[in-house]
């Protein structure tokens, strides 16, 4: 049976709003991209930020996630502090990972995110072992386990899905198909895009879901999770989303074109959510103003706590490359 | 009296441009060459320098590949053992880890295990280094393990020259092939005679003469020991700059020459120190050249940590002139 | 349609003696070992014999092979001359790769078989290669890459046939389902084991088909050849059967009951098909003692023939590391 | 006078039952150890290091794993992370290319990455070296590959003793650690003091003090030199040999201080010659013990190919005592 998503006012507006956060967040990416204070690559989420947002609804404190490079969105969604990714982009000591990771590899322990992977499908196996470690220590803790249409291509998705069906492991697989794995189409990549039906050639049930209606996520991801829990098995998610922007700062786009993006826009997950919440008289144009405003000084916070944070001295340069003790 | 009439006209050129020109001949020139590998086609290539094969040449020989490194490298192996003359990009050398197998496995044990039956005439070429602030899992130079595999060939065009004409020894090698690029070089200029055809990879080139001190070096680091050679120069020390530009096999012999004459070394290599190559030219000179030396090696190499993102600190990781330079003067100039 | 093949005495007697080649040969090889002209690993086909007999009769010679390290059968079934075999494993000059390759690394340019690979899933890739390089160069031959149940768990198995569909490579893959690999049942060590479903994960369309069987497997390939060369595709062929020895010859089979492997030999392909030929009156007593006189006098004289192998010269150690030219 | 009283019982039993002791008592003591890999259960483990372990541990930690090196090893990354002890069993390192890029792209890369976040306390078991008869894909010997990688620490066992007790440093190490046996020792007897409850990864051993050679080596190799230095002393020459033990960090102190002690060094290693370990130790010693040696630096390593099947030819490949012998021979006494 479907479980509905309780869409009280309150949660609504914390819907939005965290959609609104990722944009406007990333927004600000761009301009400090484009003022040399963000370096090296920028993946952004513009478009698909219904996918984290509805997933990471879900997910309770002790479960855990495994992002992609892709994971602004996936790292805000969790509740990790915009400040510190802030900072972390901007390659400073009060980052979240020192300056070290950049706005490919967010870690943060305390959310249990086990952080951003460069490696396409390198965080599959990872989510196998931080699920199994759960599982052994009697933890009823779910993974989520994102990565995108293009990690399907690799060896380790196809490892990793039959590991954890025979094993059993509480994982959700987060398909986040927006279409394209840098210049390559799906369907040029892909001999079969049925992504479900992929998946129950390890007998892991999924389902796909409207990767840019908000709500639709959040109630698949929670029915997914109870299923999780309840037959004690990995369920496969394929979101359906598409990627506003280019795949990274350096990228001209000839594989497709303009009239696909504009047509894709249209469907964007802010808008179509907003419309509908303003068409339904759910929401009023004041909240939105004063959300928007919330959002955007959240922002130059992270922003000022950024400029404002030192750099890792060059003595430290070879800390942790071997760690003296586990973290407790 | 005039001046002399110049013998040719230089080509000039990024290193990215030649090294497509290079593709493009090699596409021209034998109907076997093709080209497979991730967003080679559409995409234009992840460093564009495929940009514009695909029209030209179509989707049977210019590939684009999923997201399949183990795969599509043993597709290149297996075309080769069948006749066609494969050239394989794998975007960057960190995700070259997932196609390992097919390499060291298949592609460089089958020619010998299988008695000479099969040779296997593939060509993967690499971006490699760091310096793009892309941090930890994009920055690898890895260089130095693909030079201790036997039966490959390993080579790291520095000069634009380089890149426009080693794919072309390597296409005539019957052996396979492993071509890097360094990140940081795709945008130089440079130029060479309009008239050269291809170039010479059997031997290491002197880029600098030098009395004082040989400073080794291939690939990204060649300029910064150019760089460090000038500034040598002007405190009166004269530094020999050697680029190896094969890295296996080494052409041994160039070193141990330019050693013989300056006495002193200092190997300069991107790779983390421990276990590197340049601990192989190292090795080679101690076991070669010791009655020749006035003084220990010396090695700059990134340092041995996973390189950060931050600006400074992948800077403090990677080898500099500066750190050349403090080396070399002291191995010169002992304080 | 289903091609039926054409059942005529002599090619009975064919299928027959093609197995029948394989049990002595092997059993000549198990005695080698014991007196240790053979050495290293040696994995016996013993009760597998139909697979590739029923495969290779479909092929022609234009055709390639892409082997495992169980390739004694694969070897023997396509007509790589038993006496380069039977010298290859005792480490002679005059073996098919000079006694560099032993047991699992037989190569027979002439024949197309690519070799022998004691890396599991490791000939899968090399198979897109060939059969990429056949269709490249406008010929019609098919490539058959044989590979057990056990590589099916490698992320190559998935990566090759996604790339295989994607391109509509003439590939017949030739799962070899023996039900082990080493000691892992496949239903421990595959979360599903129907493995022509998990090749429609690829759109690669299959069959099952009983290994024990050779007439089915000959069959089932003739009809697989005859779809992969007119639909211009992959086809991915199960085929049913089980190893009557250990996997090698370091092997206790703690993993396994001495009575599955006796139930097991009744249904063995030779005895089968044998009891079917008498059963039937199809071949005379005589004529099988002829054809076992003749196969024994085979393998006297591929062991005769690798006894008086040389040595390859220690000088020649470093030949072909490199080679200088391709061989035409 | 009575004979003292013996302070111990000496312990005897084969490399292989030290390696299963070493697991069984990492299972009793820590509940979080588990096993992962393939064959390691219901099989008995490919060379029967594991028999039994499951019976009495049950399927919960001893986890047989299908074919799939890159998902297991990627997995026990991850339950490193999350709190548990995994020991991850690779049949041999010609397979832990698969795993390649879970070692080196998480395994090392995300403690320092993450900031020092997450550490990650897993160790790596794998059979390596030649010897055995099974040709190319089945012999190598990576282990400088592994020693080249910052982050990780890399055990070669070459004694039961090490065998018996290395893992539970390796356990005790809160990072990647990669513990190799040799496949030609399992069967090998050896014996240690039963008191014994622990050895020191930190330092190589010197086997035999010598005055004349050093001879220098880790795994397998190690027996081949001390056969290496009988040989030698009966000819007068004095052999010195050492362990390294630990392949990273290596234990550059006992290396530096031998060779002061000798003038002269003899490297053996199963690895192939360029850009081995091997290379390593001697480039050590060219930069911090230059003017203390007497002779060029020396190597015996495996010949620079695929390693065939047949006996005499692998027998030809690996370095043997009596190459050893020949160059340590050669660098005493010139001839
Ligand atoms: C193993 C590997 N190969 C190639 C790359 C280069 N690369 C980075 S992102 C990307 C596309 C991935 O597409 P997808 O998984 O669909 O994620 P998306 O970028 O669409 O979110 C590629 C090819 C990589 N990072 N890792
Ligand atoms: C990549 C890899 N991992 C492990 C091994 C060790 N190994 C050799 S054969 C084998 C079992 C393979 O089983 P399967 O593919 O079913 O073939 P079968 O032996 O049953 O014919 C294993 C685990 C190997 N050779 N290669
Ligand atoms: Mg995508
Ligand atoms: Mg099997």
């Amino acid at each position: 049976m479907t479980k509905k998503v309780y869409l009280d006012h309150a949660h609504l507006l914390h819907l939005l709003k965290a959609m609104i956060r990722i944009r406007h967040f990333e927004a600000k990416c761009v301009e400090l991209y484009q003022a040399q204070k963000i370096l090296g690559f920028l993946h952004l989420y513009d478009g698909e930020e219904a996918v984290s947002v509805g997933v990471m609804e879900a997910l309770t404190p002790e479960d855990a996630i495994i992002a992609t490079y892709r994971e602004h969105g996936q790292a805000l969604a969790r509740g990790v502090d915009p400040k510190c990714l802030m900072a972390e982009m901007m390659g400073k000591l009060n980052g979240c990972c020192r300056g070290r990771g950049g706005s490919m590899h967010f870690f943060d322990r305390k959310r249990r995110f086990y952080g951003g992977n460069a490696i396409v499908g390198g965080g599959l196996p990872l989510a196998l072992g931080v699920a199994l470690a759960d599982k052994m220590q009697r933890r009823s803790a779910v993974t989520a386990c994102f990565f995108g249409e293009g990690a399907v291509d690799e060896g380790e998705f196809h490892e990793t899905l039959n590991l954890a069906k025979l094993w059993r492991l509480p994982i959700l697989f987060v398909c986040e198909n927006n279409l394209y794995s840098m210049g390559m189409a799906v369907e040029r990549a892909e001999a079969d895009i049925d992504f479900v039906h992929k998946a129950s050639g390890y007998r892991v049930a999924g389902e796909k879901v409207d990767g840019m209606d908000v709500v639709a996520v959040e109630s698949a991801a929670r029915n997914a999770i109870d299923r999780i829990r309840s037959e004690n098995d990995p369920y496969f998610l394929e979101c359906r989303t598409y990627r506003f922007r280019a795949h990274s700062m350096f990228d001209a786009q000839l594989y497709r074109s303009k009239e696909e993006v504009e047509a894709w826009r249209k469907k964007g997950p802010i808008l179509r959510f907003q419309t509908w919440l303003e068409a339904n008289r759910l929401i009023k144009p004041e909240e939105i103003a004063a959300m928007e405003k919330e959002i955007d000084f959240e922002i130059a916070e992270a922003v000022a706590y950024a400029e404002a944070g030192g750099l890792e001295p060059i003595s430290e340069l070879e800390r942790f490359v071997t760690m003296d003790e586990v973290p407790a | 009296m005039n001046a002399p009439e110049p013998t040719f006209t230089p080509n000039r050129m990024t290193y990215r441009e030649a090294c497509k020109q290079a593709l493009r001949e090699a596409l021209l020139s034998d109907p076997r060459v093709f080209l497979m590998g991730e967003d080679i086609g559409r995409y234009g290539g992840c460093y564009a320098v495929t940009k514009g094969l695909l029209e030209e040449f179509g989707e049977e020989r210019i590939r684009d590949t999923p997201l399949s490194e183990s795969a599509f490298v043993g597709a290149g192996v297996g075309a080769a053992m069948a006749g066609m003359r494969p050239i394989v990009e794998i975007m960057t050398v960190n995700f070259s880890l997932l196609a390992l197998d097919q390499i060291l496995n298949n592609a460089v044990t089958i020619p010998h295990m299988s008695g000479g039956q099969f040779a296997i005439p593939l060509v993967i070429r690499m971006a490699t280094g760091g310096g793009r602030r892309v941090a930890a899992q994009h920055s690898r130079s890895l260089e130095g393990w693909y030079a201790h595999i036997p039966g490959l060939r390993v080579l790291t065009p520095a000069t634009v020259e380089d890149a426009r004409f080693m794919l072309k020894s390597a296409l005539a090698d019957p052996n396979p092939v492993i071509i890097f690029e360094h990140v940081m070089l795709y945008n130089m200029e440079g130029d060479f005679p309009s008239d050269m055809k291809e170039v010479d990879i059997a031997r290491a080139k002197v880029h600098r003469a030098g009395r004082d001190v040989s400073l080794i070096t291939y690939g990204g680091s060649l300029f910064k020991a150019l760089q460090a050679a000038d500034a040598l120069s002007s405190e009166g020390i004269d530094a020999e700059v050697i680029d190896l530009r094969t890295l296996r096999p080494l052409d041994t012999k160039t070193i141990i020459d330019s050693v013989a004459r300056t006495r002193r070394c200092v190997i300069i290599d991107e790779g983390w120190r421990s276990g590197s190559i340049s601990a192989e030219v190292g090795m080679r000179i101690a076991e070669e050249a010791f009655f020749e030396l006035d003084a220990p090696l010396r090695r700059v190499c990134s340092r041995e940590a996973p390189i950060p993102y931050a600006a400074h600190l992948e800077d403090a990781c990677l080898p500099q002139a500066a750190t050349i330079v403090a080396v070399a003067r002291e191995l010169v100039r002992p304080s």
